[in-house]
């Protein structure tokens, strides 16, 4: 064992873009501190430094993921990580997401009286974690991330301290969190039981693996990640948090938590190997998922809530490649279908949500069927966006939505999970009746009251922009992103 | 020449116009208005030069003006667009319809002017696409986002129960095109491709489909196509959106949209799975025959002028799908006289049911109620309007020396040539449709003038003779000379029925 | 230490931290749970000690018993419950039902590692360790490791501490001036004016809650 | 007696009493607490796992304590979140009881 | 041979786009003109034809390809069949043979007249340019009807001819019961149209061909005796089924309720429409489709049984009818009748010969009951008319001669074609081969010659003889009409005067012009001499019977309603059975109630039933929104289960755990172990 420490320039790469992350946190967290509270606007003013020190972060942690794209490079840091294209993408994306959310953020926080650096500084650590969790290659790095990213989101989700429905979303997001840790910590000592002593995922598949052993620790991996994902019947906290959480941070969840765990997920998945049993039982999950997910949304009133059994639903979704991938000569490029669906579900999901924040009423969100009514009169690019977020969450052609789903079914059907891609087809069907509910609400409805009309702040409606164009040029021209996520699946690094 | 993509600028002119009209100040109502009717205008200009100007080969029965790029291979697709005899007229249809029905609601519409002509100018790219695709997915795409402008459409711009009606129109077609969409994978898992020539091929040759498997696939693909043609029992939801959509709406629908499901079945369903048409063929002609009594009886009871229509639309539609199973008689002989004019029959119910709901639109414009009860005798006070109207019916009623004479027997005859209990069924329907369309025309415009609000109507002014004197030429024309549409169609009828063989 | 000894000790302390476990899932007061946790972690750390994970032993024992049990006992301190704040706890079918799940997970889990075939071959002893040039389980190998093989996560856990602090800040941090969200809260009952509707309807929840846990009443409305 | 499987089983019991506290206790502290006592159980089985392998595995022959250790900083920063979590509760609801938290449901 | 055919059709087409388009600008002048010039260069332009056609034989022009399939796939082998056959094509082709073309005589002729007539019946009308244009239109059509070469284009013209007796019919639309009568007269006709068009689908199918020509070829090669289904052979259903569209049209039972409302339209309509072209069309498709009846024996004794029964309900109903308009109606129904059971009897030569002369004598008592209602500013009922001899010289002795002519006094015009048919009935029925059935059926059609004599007579008593009962302030005004009305009723009264004279049987020393030139009666100068002469005997006994029994009718009448006889008609009035039978008769034997109640009601009761209860209960109602509420309510059961609470939750979780970890082993222990 040598006493020196070794710090290769690969690993130095790797680790950059989460490293600049962090300390793009960092900086927020003391540029706040030291200067904000001079800020001659106070809260009420957008606190720009702070967005522009987050914009320019995310945009260097790209341009160091960008820099690096070429070259793969596994076991980093004695296995802790690889640099590979799989975590790039997933790292793009969640990066991605945290621009967007970022750039969102300035005037609606500033709108809802609560801007401060921690928010910025949360959300960057939680991304910076969430990049690490996508790279991670053994246990103990991805516990870690997990964790890491789950405290950001906990914090989060209850950031609003007026909300009563914030501390109760953060608190049930909390204990059901550390619930799902316990079995998740429970399923890693099991599985580095198993292989004796490895916590490598490359290990994981080890054939003179202890069965059983591996069997539960996997199950228990898997129940830990279905909960992050919000599969059922872990999903009970997705709602009340969602609905809790402040819009944006809602969308920054549903997206960069569920990129993280999904590469994570992939990852461990792919290395673990074939195992029919459990590509059984996420099938059992992903049908389940879809069902009560798109069930429950149908007759929700608050929109936030609606997203978020959405999002269930669209785990279940997202849960039909890792099923795909999982039976004896399953197909191993499927994940990309999960990774390119992710994508899409970037920008429509915080689309979705960004909308909801540029329509706040005072402090509060403005997250019910009956506050959009007649929208497309006061905000018409608000009413487009959130509109195109629909469109593209039920998967209607010309939209990012349904590229992904054309994707996963087709893997799904491709392998002879033709009954996983009917049961995705026929709540998909259901869908469609909520996420038109906003539509009709928007377009069809005038408003039943004059409500005030709230001016996005910039970062909002350029947001809005990216987001609206995104879902639609994805929708049209996709084949880049898949061409990308196809070749990202090709090595996997464990 | 070849080197112009013909099909691809007319699905493009629409939608690359109404992004043009998106930039245009929303105060500017005319400037949006007569830009849209240009953009329509030069649409119809392209396909009429692709007929006249000698793209289109009347006398190949292939594919023709092909076009085919990779769109994402890395999914498979591709953009493949081709037109034949089958897609050729309904082309026409649409690009005639368009600015007959942009000219329409000049008037009819006040409010959100722009987004409406922008949503029906993206609903024409939508039809155009899908008439002219020729990758499963490409097609599923386009026969998808044309819901959603229509969707808008009748939400929007609808009578009062429109949002029930649109959420309504909405969810039906989806139900289908989802599992249209299933059995498209499933396609894709089978051969490899989506693209349709190379799919039929691989079927026909080299991947043959086990007859049950077909049997599933031509159930999804059929379901799909049956809710959109529609076919009994899937077509509540018709009367529904007819009734609640705006003229321009319900001309569009009943125009065109509704042939979307027929030529579903005559481009993929059928030709795909010919073992599942085996199997399923008898059952839809049986709905279609349903459909046309029950259309027709329907049709007899109705209060509301376009609910009326409506179901005449569903009787119709009965004879469309129906002469589109007619080809086989047995002995491995083929007669194409169903399918021919099964396809002519779309152009014709175009024709006269777009027309007719124009009428109606015309006469809501003035008077604001579709009910029938509030009117009578109107021949007197708008004596060129009820011209047009009985035109318009006639044409309906397929009365010989109008259009819809020429199909409906064209069908009949196929399909006694095949099946004589089905044609005596359907025939039938011949007798009824007399029945409920000049009831209409006896209540809506004949008898005393009860209603005083009546008397001052107005008669049809000059902007409505110009988009309804061409559909009156055409009907003539079909009517009289009908070969030079059938002249397009048969060769590509009798190819494919060759293929069918 | 001889391997009878270690047998015993292991007997006494695991069932010592049997005992202890289920008292903290069953007393009714907090502290007495918290104290109960305390000779659970403190059992544990001399398991590790068996164990030979000495320096882990330690921090077990300075971080859990030290550290997280203070921070429990000072908040139990901090909101002072008293008995009427102690929620009643569920009925006894609640206590059953979860119970039951429990039993069931350890059956589970007993039977995982009952049937798991390396642990079938287990000897009664964990095997002598060969002796290197450091000890295992001492400071300095478990740092070597812990900075060699494991530099990632050490940075990582850093930013989680980081996290940590800064989310306990922003959530538990009264007031600042500029936001006058949480003074409000405080005093929320008790003040003359309400500010807004929205926290009135939040009382008017409270009282139609209250009869619920009907003992609980005249504590939870008083500041 | 003092083995991997008795060490294991201890640990599976331990997690067991804690799934049972979170389950059927009401009173948040005490939920804490035995999240807890949930991972804390999983340490013993890295350790005692860890121990197991130790004579297999030079190189990595600290990695189910290193683990441990992990645990242990992730549980104290839990701790401090989620008792932050429950000031704030305290403050607003005036109540420990997990039940009153259910202004969301549906 | 090939001609310009297409000018006789065309040019009343012509007028019709004429008028119909400019003549509200022009005025009427410009209308009448046109109206009435095209149909009269067309009539010139037939009667060149006919000459043409009388020298050369029939005459043929291809004008275009109409509907045309090719119909054997490119790649197909030939396969001959017999049974079955592909290919379609309807070309838009003319054939002007004898019988054809003096439908077009006739058409253009008494169409012309009506035309004429039309100018000053019309004078005044709002509509007086729609007049004339769907007067032209229907020319049009009927000429088209008659000259079509096969099938499908004389269903155009069927069709064509129908739609224009729709509009003349509700010509007064303001009249809700004109409009109704419209849409009756198309509905009925449609469902003879249903017959047509199944007829021309069984000609397609079998024998490939729908030119009339071929199929009365492949008829008289015996196609039809073999196929066939239902226990009838081909022709029997072609033929039956053609006779159901001929019945539709030309009004015969079951389908003769439209006729008398088709009343409600212009008096000069009815003349040219319902009387002598229009309704004939029947009766001219059976004339030029002969061999097909020919080959089906069962589908004419159909065919005269529904003729008989027809000319003999209708006469029965027009005994009683006070609407001067409806007791011509009946008659035409009654006089149709004829001319059907004369083709069941086989004897198209007969059928149309009536058909020509009944088209004279019929326009004629039409256009001079239509005199009458001008001159009475439209009133209608014959009791309030009598005594307008004297106002209405002219009309009344026009009037008189188209009487005595359907009476079928000799020498007029109807004495030579009923004779004729009433022959062919008699020697049908006691002839070389006796048959019970045409016995009856001809008894019935003499009783019918009887009866028509009878209320002819009793019309004009009761509208020109006996007392004066006009409205007295309508009395000064009634007067002889106008000039044009006084041409078209002159020519006409001659017409049916000498019409008869076509065709003049052997017996009466003449040669049978008509049938010689049409051919479409069996020769009888082929026969033995023996036979023919008991034919010459049977025609003369039934020749006397007839007139006989023509006289009788009106004599009868002459008793019952002329002037002075008042003390008979007391007698008839007051015996309770014979009011009783009158009153059925007036009340048309309730066959409108029995539609109304077993065909109208039931078609609307259930429509609106199914309606109700399997679009809106069923479909919509409960499978429709039941699925969509019963999804929502298991979205709503799910929410539900997310009651808030984070112990359920958290037991949610484990449980779940619990599950998955449960099937996960038992999963391994059954592959494993």
């Amino acid at each position: 064992m040598p006493t020196e420490l070794v710090f290769t320039r690969a690993e130095f790469a790797a680790v950059l873009p989460s490293a600049i992350l962090f300390a793009t946190g960092l900086l927020q967290l003391l540029i706040d501190a030291a200067i904000g509270d001079r800020d001659p606007d106070g809260d009420r003013g957008a606190k720009t430094h702070l967005v522009l020190t987050g914009v320019a972060g995310a945009l260097l942690a790209f341009a160091a993921l960008g820099a690096a794209s070429g070259d793969i490079s596994v076991r980093l840091f004695a296995g802790a990580m690889s640099d590979d294209a799989f975590g790039r993408f997933a790292a793009g994306v969640i990066i991605l997401a945290t621009l967007l959310t970022t750039l969102a953020a300035g005037g609606y926080l500033a709108a809802l009286g609560k801007h401060r650096g921690e928010f910025h500084g949360l959300l960057f650590f939680g991304a910076g974690a969430m990049v690490l969790l996508a790279q991670s290659t053994n246990l103990i790095s991805i516990f870690v991330a997990i964790e890491t990213l789950s405290l950001a989101v906990y914090i989060l989700a209850g950031y609003v301290r007026s909300w009563r429905e914030s501390a109760e979303g953060a608190f049930k997001y909390f204990v059901m969190g550390a619930f799902s840790s316990g079995f998740l910590l429970l399923g890693m000592a099991f599985l580095y039981g198993s292989t004796g002593g490895s916590i490598q995922l490359s290990d994981l598949g080890d054939p003179l693996k202890d069965e059983v052993l591996s069997s539960v620790g996997i199950l228990l991996v898997v129940i830990g990640f279905a909960f992050k994902v919000g599969a059922v019947p872990f999903h009970s906290w997705v709602p009340d948090v969602y609905q809790g959480s402040p819009a944006l941070a809602a969308g920054w969840m549903a997206v960069a938590v569920k990129v993280a765990s999904f590469a994570a997920l992939l990852r461990i998945v792919l290395a673990f190997g074939a195992n029919d049993s459990l590509a059984r039982m996420l099938a059992a999950v992903a049908v389940v998922t879809m069902v009560l997910g798109n069930l429950a949304a149908l007759n929700q009133t608050n929109l936030k809530r609606m997203l978020a059994y959405s999002g269930i639903a669209h785990s279940g979704y997202l849960l039909i490649p890792v099923v795909v991938i999982l039976p004896q000569g399953g197909m191993r490029e499927a994940s990309a279908g999960a990774l390119f669906y992710l994508a899409g579900y970037l920008l429509t999901t915080i689309g979705a949500f960004a909308a909801l924040a540029a329509l706040r009423q005072g402090d509060r969100d403005c997250d019910t069927i009956e506050g959009i009514k007649g929208l497309a009169r006061r905000h018409p690019l608000v009413a487009v966006a959130l509109s195109l977020s629909m469109i593209s969450l039920a998967g209607i052609p010309l939209t990012v939505g349904f590229m992904g789903k054309l994707f996963v079914f087709r893997d799904a059907v491709e392998n002879g999970y033709t009954y996983l891609a009917l049961i995705g087809i026929i709540t998909s069907i259901i869908s469609v009746y909520y996420y038109l509910r906003p539509v009709v609400a928007m377009y069809f409805h005038e408003a039943s009251e004059p409500a005030q009309k709230t001016e996005p702040a910039w970062g909002l409606h350029l947001t809005l922009t990216v987001t609206s164009l995104g879902i639609l040029l994805l929708g049209i021209f996709p084949n880049r992103i898949i061409e990308l996520s196809i070749e990202s699946v090709k090595n996997v690094g464990s | 020449m070849n080197s112009l993509p013909i099909l691809s600028l007319i699905i493009l002119t629409p939608a690359l116009g109404a992004l043009l009209l998106a930039f245009v100040d929303r105060r500017n109502d005319a400037v949006i208005k007569q830009g849209a009717l240009m953009i329509s205008m030069i649409t119809l200009l392209l396909s009429l030069t692709m007929v006249i100007g000698g793209f289109f080969d009347g006398n190949v029965g292939t594919y023709q003006l092909e076009e085919n790029t990779p769109w994402a291979p890395a999914l498979g697709l591709a953009y493949h667009l081709g037109i034949d005899g089958i897609s050729i007229l309904l082309v026409l249809l649409t690009t005639f319809t368009m600015p007959l029905v942009l000219l329409s609601t000049w008037r009819a519409v006040s409010d959100r002017v722009k987004e409406y002509q922008i949503c029906l100018l993206l609903l024409q790219s939508g039809m155009l696409g899908a008439f002219l695709a020729l990758d499963l997915v490409l097609f599923y795409l386009f026969w998808e986002a044309m819901l959603v402008p229509m969707y808008l459409i009748i939400g929007i711009w609808g009578g009062k129960q429109r949002i029930y009606a649109a959420v309504k129109f909405f969810i039906y077609t989806m139900i289908g095109s989802l599992l249209m969409f299933l059995a498209i994978l499933y396609l894709w898992k089978h051969t490899g491709t989506f693209d349709l020539p190379l799919v039929l091929e691989r079927l026909r040759t080299t991947h043959p489909l086990a007859s049950e498997t077909q049997c599933w696939l031509f159930a999804a693909f059929a379901l799909s196509f049956a809710i959109k043609v529609p076919l009994f029992p899937l077509h509540t939801w018709l009367p529904d959106a007819h009734v609640e959509a705006p003229t321009a709406g319900s001309v569009v629908l009943a125009g065109v949209l509704l042939k979307m499901g027929t030529y579903g079945f005559i481009r993929f369903g059928i030709p795909l799975f010919p073992a599942g048409t085996e199997a399923f063929g008898p059952l839809i002609c049986w709905l279609a025959i349903i459909g046309i009594i029950f259309g027709a009886c329907m049709a007899l009871v109705q209060g509301d002028i376009k609910k009326l229509v409506a179901y005449s639309s569903v009787s119709h539609l009965g004879f469309v799908v129906l002469g589109l199973f007619m080809f086989r008689m047995g002995s491995g002989k083929m007669t194409d006289e169903g399918v021919t004019g099964a396809i002519l029959q779309m152009v014709n119910h175009g024709l006269s049911t777009g027309m007719l709901f124009l009428l109606i639109g015309i006469i809501y414009e003035r008077r604001h109620t579709r009910e029938l009860a509030n009117y009578g005798g109107l021949a007197k006070v708008v004596p060129i309007y009820s011209t047009f109207f009985i035109i318009a019916t006639l044409s309906s009623i397929g009365l010989p020396g109008l259009n819809g004479f020429v199909g409906e027997f064209l069908i009949l005859v196929g399909t006694f040539k095949v099946n004589m209990l089905y044609a005596v069924l359907a025939s039938t329907g011949v007798v009824l449709g007399a029945v409920y369309m000049l009831t209409l025309v006896k209540r809506f415009l004949f008898g005393p003038l009860v209603h005083e609000e009546n008397a001052s109507i107005k008669d049809v002014s000059t902007r409505e003779m110009v988009y309804l004197v061409p559909i009156v030429a055409l009907m003539v024309w079909i009517g009289l000379y009908p070969k030079s549409f059938i002249g397009l169609v048969e060769p590509t009828v009798l190819q494919y029925l060759d293929a069918l063989k | 230490m001889s391997p009878w000894l270690q047998h015993t000790i292991f007997a006494v302390v695991a069932a010592l931290a049997v005992i202890a476990a289920l008292l903290v899932v069953t007393r009714r007061n907090p502290i007495y749970s918290a104290l109960f946790l305390i000779i659970v972690f403190g059992s544990m750390s001399a398991i590790f000690l068996l164990l030979e994970a000495d320096f882990l032993g330690f921090m077990q024992l300075l971080v859990y018993a030290g550290a997280i049990m203070v921070l429990y006992l000072f908040v139990i301190m901090l909101i002072n419950p008293r008995e009427g704040d102690l929620p009643e706890e569920g009925a006894t079918s609640d206590r059953v039902f979860a119970g039951g799940t429990a039993a069931l997970v350890f059956c589970l889990l007993w039977f995982t590692i009952h049937e798991s075939k390396m642990l079938t071959d287990d000897p009664v002893i964990f095997p002598t360790l060969p002796s290197l040039g450091r000890s295992h389980g001492s400071t300095e190998a478990f740092g070597l490791e812990l900075f060699h093989e494991h530099l990632l996560v050490f940075e990582l856990v850093s930013v989680l501490i980081l996290v940590g602090i800064v989310g306990a800040v922003h959530l538990s941090i009264r007031a600042r001036k500029s936001a006058p969200e949480d003074s409000v809260e405080l005093t929320s009952d008790s003040s003359p004016v309400d500010r807004s509707e929205d926290r009135a309807e939040d009382r008017a929840e409270d009282i139609d809650r209250a009869p619920r846990g009907s003992g609980n009443q005249e504590d939870v409305t008083r500041v | 007696m003092f083995s991997l499987t008795s060490c294991l089983y201890l640990s599976a019991f331990l997690f067991s009493v804690g799934v049972y506290g979170v389950l059927a206790r009401r009173n948040i502290l005490v939920i804490l607490m035995s999240l807890e006592l949930m991972l804390n159980a999983v340490n013993l089985a890295f350790v005692a796992f860890g121990r197991h392998f130790a004579v297999v595995d030079a190189v990595g022959e600290h990695r189910g304590q290193i683990f441990a250790l992990m645990v242990i900083a992730v549980a104290a920063a839990e701790a401090a979140i989620g008792l932050s979590i429950l000031l704030l509760i305290w403050r607003k609801w005036r109540t420990i009881d997990v039940r009153d938290l259910c202004r969301m449901s549906g | 041979m090939e001609a310009n055919l297409i000018w006789i059709p065309l040019l009343p087409f012509l007028g019709f786009l004429l008028n119909g388009m400019l003549g509200k600008r022009f005025g009427p002048r410009f209308v009448s003109w046109v109206g009435a010039l095209t149909p009269i260069a067309a009539f010139l332009v037939a009667l060149k034809v006919f000459l043409q056609v009388k020298e050369t034989g029939a005459l043929h022009q291809h004008v275009f390809d109409w509907i045309k399939l090719s119909g054997v796939p490119l790649s197909f082998e030939p396969v001959p069949d017999l049974v079955i056959h592909s290919g379609f094509s309807a070309p838009f082709g003319l054939l002007a043979d004898p019988i054809s073309v003096v439908m077009c005589l006739v058409i253009t002729g008494v169409g012309s007249l009506i035309h004429l007539y039309s100018i000053d019946y019309m004078r005044g009308d709002r509509g007086f340019h729609r007049y004339f244009a769907y007067l032209n239109l229907f020319m049009a059509f009927m000429l088209i009807l008659v000259l079509g070469d096969n099938l499908l284009l004389l269903f155009v013209g069927w069709e064509g001819v129908g739609l224009c007796s729709y509009l003349l019919i509700g010509f007064w639309f303001e009249d809700s019961a004109n409009a109704s009568a419209g849409r009756k007269a198309f509905i009925v006709n449609r469902i003879g149209d249903f017959g047509m068009l199944l007829a021309i689908f069984l000609c397609q199918k079998y024998f490939g061909t729908i030119d009339t020509r071929e199929i009365g070829a492949k008829c008289a090669e015996g196609l039809g005796a073999d196929g066939g289904f239902l226990g009838l052979n081909l022709g029997t259903w072609i033929a039956l089924l053609m006779f159901l569209g001929a019945a539709g049209k030309s009004a015969q039972i079951p389908l003769y309720v439209w006729l008398p409302d088709a009343m409600a339209g212009p008096t000069p309509v009815s003349a040219l429409i319902h009387a002598a072209t229009m309704v004939t069309s029947g009766v001219y498709l059976c004339c030029r489709m002969m061999p097909v009846f020919e080959a089906a024996p069962f589908a004419l004794e159909v065919i005269a049984g529904v003729g008989a029964a027809t000319a003999l309900l209708a006469a029965l109903i027009a005994l009683s009818q006070n609407d001067i308009k409806k007791v011509l109606a009946y008659s035409t129904v009654s006089q149709l009748g004829y001319m059907f059971f004369a083709i069941g009897m086989g004897a198209y030569g007969a059928a149309f010969f009536h058909l020509v002369t009944h088209a004279f004598f019929k326009a004629l008592l039409f256009l001079g009951s239509g005199s009458v209602i001008h001159a009475m500013h439209h009133e209608q009922d014959m009791r309030k008319m009598g005594g307008l001899r004297r106002q209405l010289p002219f009309t009344h002795a026009t009037y008189l001669i188209g009487t005595l002519a359907i009476a079928g006094v000799p020498l007029f015009a109807g004495f030579f074609s009923k004779d004729e048919i009433l022959f062919a009935g008699y020697e049908r029925a006691f002839g070389h081969d006796p048959s019970t059935l045409a016995g009856v059926f001809w008894a019935g059609t003499l009783l019918t010659a009887g009866l028509t004599a009878f209320y002819m007579l009793r019309s004009v008593a009761m509208t020109f003889w006996g007392e004066s009962r006009v409205a007295p302030e309508l009395a000064p005004k009634v007067h002889e009409p106008g000039r044009w009305i006084g041409v078209a009723l002159f020519v006409l009264a001659a017409l049916s005067l000498v019409g008869g004279f076509i065709g003049v049987p052997e017996i009466l020393g003449g040669h049978h012009a008509l049938d010689h030139f049409t051919r479409l009666s069996p020769d009888h100068s082929v026969l033995p001499e023996a036979q023919l002469d008991k034919l010459h005997s049977m025609e003369w006994t039934s020749l006397i019977l007839s007139v006989l029994v023509g006289l009788g009718g009106l004599a009868a009448a002459f008793y019952l309603y002329g002037p002075g006889r008042g003390l008979l008609r007391k007698l008839v009035e007051e015996n309770r059975t014979i009011a009783r039978m009158r009153q059925w008769s007036e009340d048309k034997f309730y066959v409108d109630e029995l539609y109304d109640f077993f065909v109208v009601k039931p078609v609307v009761l259930s429509s609106m039933l199914m309606w109700m209860l399997i679009d809106r209960l069923l479909i919509d109602t409960i499978l429709v929104r039941g699925s969509a509420s019963a999804t929502r309510g298991l979205g709503n059961f799910f929410r539900r289960m997310q009651s808030g609470f984070v112990p359920a939750y958290l037991l949610t979780f484990g449980c779940g755990a619990l599950v998955l970890l449960f099937i996960m082993l038992s999963l391994w222990k059954e592959s494993g172990s």
